[in-house]
């Protein structure tokens, strides 16, 4: 990682939003967006991002080397949440352990974009396709968590008792939350709209709104994530030595997995960041969401928190440049 | 004037939608208020509106003494699982 | 501590206005809590925010016993008109 | 109505969000808007059609032939109520059949936003002085719906009874409610804003704001009208077998009446269009929450259903294309 | 059920810092809820959302009854600054 | 004043959307923005004029006629409070004299973003650090009242009377409540985001979000404060005479004495006016919130009151075009 590039990432406004928001509540500033601004924009960002890789794929079409990368992109969102849930089990219960490996399975869209940002400021150059991958990588780890709780649930489960089987495991319900759940159905949905409108000229009149407002929109956003995640920061004490670790050490790990995935499908420069960027973040909206209601015996204030505090700013401030030096020493530059 | 027994019931706002099934179930009325913060036994509980999963709701219900119970029995279940909080207590409801 | 009425009016939005010249007329303080969604005989009122129409209110002051007849007198045809619900209840005020 | 028009609506990015929208509830998913969100949108687009127009009418003055459309318009929107009134009685009491006829004779300044939408993607011109018409058309009905509505009270109170004459009637508050309520208010001044600023240089700082984001936030408030609108879809069993045939028919004899109206006035193919969908839409805020202060015996759920879930989808997505291809028909290509 | 003591307290939105502190040393859980809106004697506290200056809370704690008094007596202190109310009921609280 | 001047100033969009709120209040219309949008407003507004002031920064460096600025307006933001604070006394109580003084030593940003769009539509030049003397003006006011309020308490306070000595003055809290408020905070915070990027290619990316929206968000913001400011009117009879004169003299005596400051410094024509501006508005938000906090036994109903009902209005639609027929008097065309 080269001094310039982590500049590069540091001296961007959306990333000095983001440190100014951490600024405001460690200095005890009231500075706050109002509810419900920070959903907002969070559902104006993933609209932008869905319709404007939509437009990009209706340009491309599908190619053979991008249903390639969709699928290892789904074979990543199974087998990470799969691995962590038993490095989870070492210290924690299954339904903890099962919560937080979906949260780190499933993926942060704004990470995602502030990465995009990146590679945008750097003027290197990535497909739209990857917002698809990104949009296929959210679901499968809130399935693969509520299964492997449910499994644990029931080998732990003595008969008699009405824990584990007073509440028949609804999957119809459970598919809902992973599949239909408002942040995933928006970005699908608005990914098939640019597909299907990317190459009419109805579409340009959407510009001004999905590019133009986009960053600032993201500035905007990233100043909320930073008063939140500082807020965050006092519940590290809970989460312990371990889950701390976990927050850092796992992210590398999966970037490094997500940088194997990227060099096997032959990915672009640009491409490539952005999936190891979509394999080293956790969700903080989605998940928990997901969780919250599938698995109610997880503590959210861990997940939410390792995910957020943590996780996030990692991967925003750190993260990036550094996944970014690592791909260019291994591609080439 | 008709004594009734009121009923709050404080969850955290992902169960609302299982909440209100529940208790529709019962034919029961009610009113619920969003957005409330607080702080309980599992730690804080503020409005940070992004997953929506630290809220609280509150959820008014006057009903005859004799649905009381039952809907005692079906609100425990939810206290104990997320945590909460459900007070009862006597009003007169101003009939109309 | 003083020993009060608490009364508790809901009713759907578009009639707050109405209601709070009522309550001023009689002299009384409440204070209002907004954005109330529910359920009740006139099916469901969510808060969907377009027209604010379908949204409840909550209005609740706490009187004097001697007051209370006089605030049922003028909420009762409100209720009769649009719905709602008014609680009567005993509470202790705290002087300040 | 020829296919390509069809799918030139269908495929435009507005439409699309609104078909989403739909999903989004019949699906299950809890993908919402939080409110105020809708509010501000719709507010938006009324302060951006309003001042649009506005600056339009500046440019153009005031001609013999716009007064006469102005005129025409508020013909209509005194006509429309009262037949349909006559119509309701058949089946409902006057407080119901009052409250539906002002909603159906007022106007929904949405559908003439996505119509006007339509027009641009298809390169066919329209005036600003159509928006002038649209303000004109909003009150009227509101006011026409009381009157009918206080006059059957009248003619069916017998003496000694409390119900009509307990309350006399407050026409002051009613003529608020018509022609102060906040949406109309704020299309008609902004529209003034607009007439005064046109040509003045000042004007032209709006444009990114009111001009360039349009697309995008009506694109946004038509996912949530989607929403609204599938949700409500329940509340039509309700309704009843006349009143669902009514909320697609009568908007069917109003656009006829009002393809007669644009004949007779000769106006242009555009304004002919923006005309006709005036005539057939029938409004969801601003009557709705005019007819629940003012003739609180009705039953909001019906008239707001009829609106919203069925006469609002049908304008939008079958309405608008096939409107136009009438307006074709009748006034050559 | 548990018999408890139910405190209502009305303030003005930005006192609630102060007041969470407050009741958080006292050991006691509770709920807030946000933009109400009211009429007092210090006049009338609209929601206009510019300053926050102007909107009421209500902050709800059910606790014990030995541990109302100690309540009372920090809550009179800031209801005499900046006005507001505090009410007290006897409820019962479902156990689970 | 020249009228043409007057006239420029009122047939601009964002002061005619002012007129229109004010006068929605005045007639009853139902009209409002609903909750928390007029805070989301502000605070784009806070944020976009503060990038852009530190972008121009960045352009300009920082010069030895600018630390000169900086400093007489620091001077002005505390010789204002004191000397207003002893006329106040005159009539009205320490606590209340100290907060109203505070109010008027303060500035208002929204009125020098009027102002600056004044001075763009008069197409007179002004400079970016105006808005870092704006972030430096803000605070001051707020310890100068509490300072006030406090010596005057603690000279009144006999001995065995708990009214001053029970609650020590927290100093901490003070500052953090004039120096880290949100507002302050933002501001100031997105001058250094501004001043820190400004040079770098990133930045151009926010300027869609910062500049091509503002005067439609600032339209759309005074199109509340007249909502708000009309409903506050009816408060002035509490005010009394003697407060109702004091918001419109004092601001006129400040803006003399900002131009006398101004004509000091040597400041350009563009510049001047906006010194002046400060001098002569007082804050509604950062110092009533301030206030509230730390004085709270004014009457809030008082300091917010005459500076939003009166003296921003006065400022908005007399003071702009006036204090800038003065500036061109002093200075020169
Ligand atoms: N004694 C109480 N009084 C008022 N609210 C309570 C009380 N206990 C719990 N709550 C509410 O219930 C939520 C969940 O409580 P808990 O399950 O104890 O964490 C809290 O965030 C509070 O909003
Ligand atoms: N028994 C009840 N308990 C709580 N809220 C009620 C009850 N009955 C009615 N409400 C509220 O009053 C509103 C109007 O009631 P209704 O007139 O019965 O449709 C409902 O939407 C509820 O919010
Ligand atoms: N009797 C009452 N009933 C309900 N709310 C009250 C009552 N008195 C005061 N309040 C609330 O407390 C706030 C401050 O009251 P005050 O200090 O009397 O101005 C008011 O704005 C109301 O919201
Ligand atoms: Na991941
Ligand atoms: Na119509
Ligand atoms: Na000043």
């Amino acid at each position: 990682m080269n001094f310039d590039q982590l500049l590069t990432n540091f001296l961007s406004p959306p990333i000095l939003f983001f440190l100014l928001g951490l600024l405001a509540t460690l200095v005890k500033s009231d500075l706050e967006l109002p509810a419900p601004l920070p959903k907002i924009l969070s559902l104006y960002l993933l609209l932008a991002i869905g319709f404007k890789g939509g437009v990009e794929l209706a340009h491309s079409g599908l190619t053979l080397q991008i249903a390639l990368t969709l699928g290892v992109a789904m074979i990543a969102a199974v087998v990470v949440p799969v691995y962590t849930y038993f490095v989870l089990r070492l210290k924690l219960d299954s339904a903890n352990a099962a919560a937080i490996a979906a949260t780190y399975g499933s993926i942060s869209a704004v990470t995602f974009i502030t990465a995009a940002a990146f590679l945008d400021a750097t003027k290197v150059p990535y497909s739209g396709h990857m917002v698809a991958a990104m949009a296929l990588m959210e679901s499968p780890a809130i399935v693969v968590g509520v299964v492997l709780a449910r499994l644990a649930a029931k080998r732990s489960a003595t008969p008699g008792t009405d824990s584990a089987d007073a509440e028949p495991v609804d999957w119809g319900h459970i598919g809902r939350d992973a599949f239909l759940n408002g942040s995933v159905f928006l970005l699908v949905g608005s990914l098939i709209v640019g597909a299907l409108t990317g190459n009419r000229p109805g579409a340009v009149a959407l510009v001004p709104f999905t590019n133009e407002l986009f960053t600032g929109v993201l500035a905007l956003f990233l100043l909320d994530m930073g008063i939140i995640a500082a807020r965050r920061l006092g519940d590290l004490r809970r989460a312990g030595v371990f889950l701390t670790c976990f927050a850092i050490i796992v992210p590398l790990l999966n970037a490094a997995l997500g940088l194997l995935g990227a060099w096997l499908l032959g990915l672009s420069h640009g491409d490539g960041l952005l999936f190891v960027i979509l394999c080293a973040s956790a969700s903080y909206i989605a998940v928990p969401a997901a969780m919250r209601l599938a698995i109610p015996e997880a503590n959210p204030s861990l997940y939410v928190t390792m995910s957020l505090a943590l996780t996030f700013p990692f991967n925003i401030l750190i993260g990036i440049p550094l996944y970014g030096a690592a791909v260019a020493a291994v591609f080439g530059p | 004037m008709q004594a009734l027994k009121k009923v709050e019931i404080i969850l955290s706002a992902p169960e609302l939608p299982k909440l209100q099934r529940l208790v529709e179930k019962l034919g029961l009325n009610y009113t619920v208020f969003h957005h409330a913060t607080g702080r309980g036994d599992r730690g804080i509980r503020a409005d940070d509106d992004l997953t929506g999963v630290f809220t609280n709701i509150c959820l008014l219900t006057a009903c005859k003494a004799e649905q009381l119970p039952a809907l005692v029995e079906v609100v425990r279940p939810l206290l104990k699982k997320t945590g909460g909080l459900c007070l009862v207590s006597d009003v007169l409801s101003v009939i109309h």
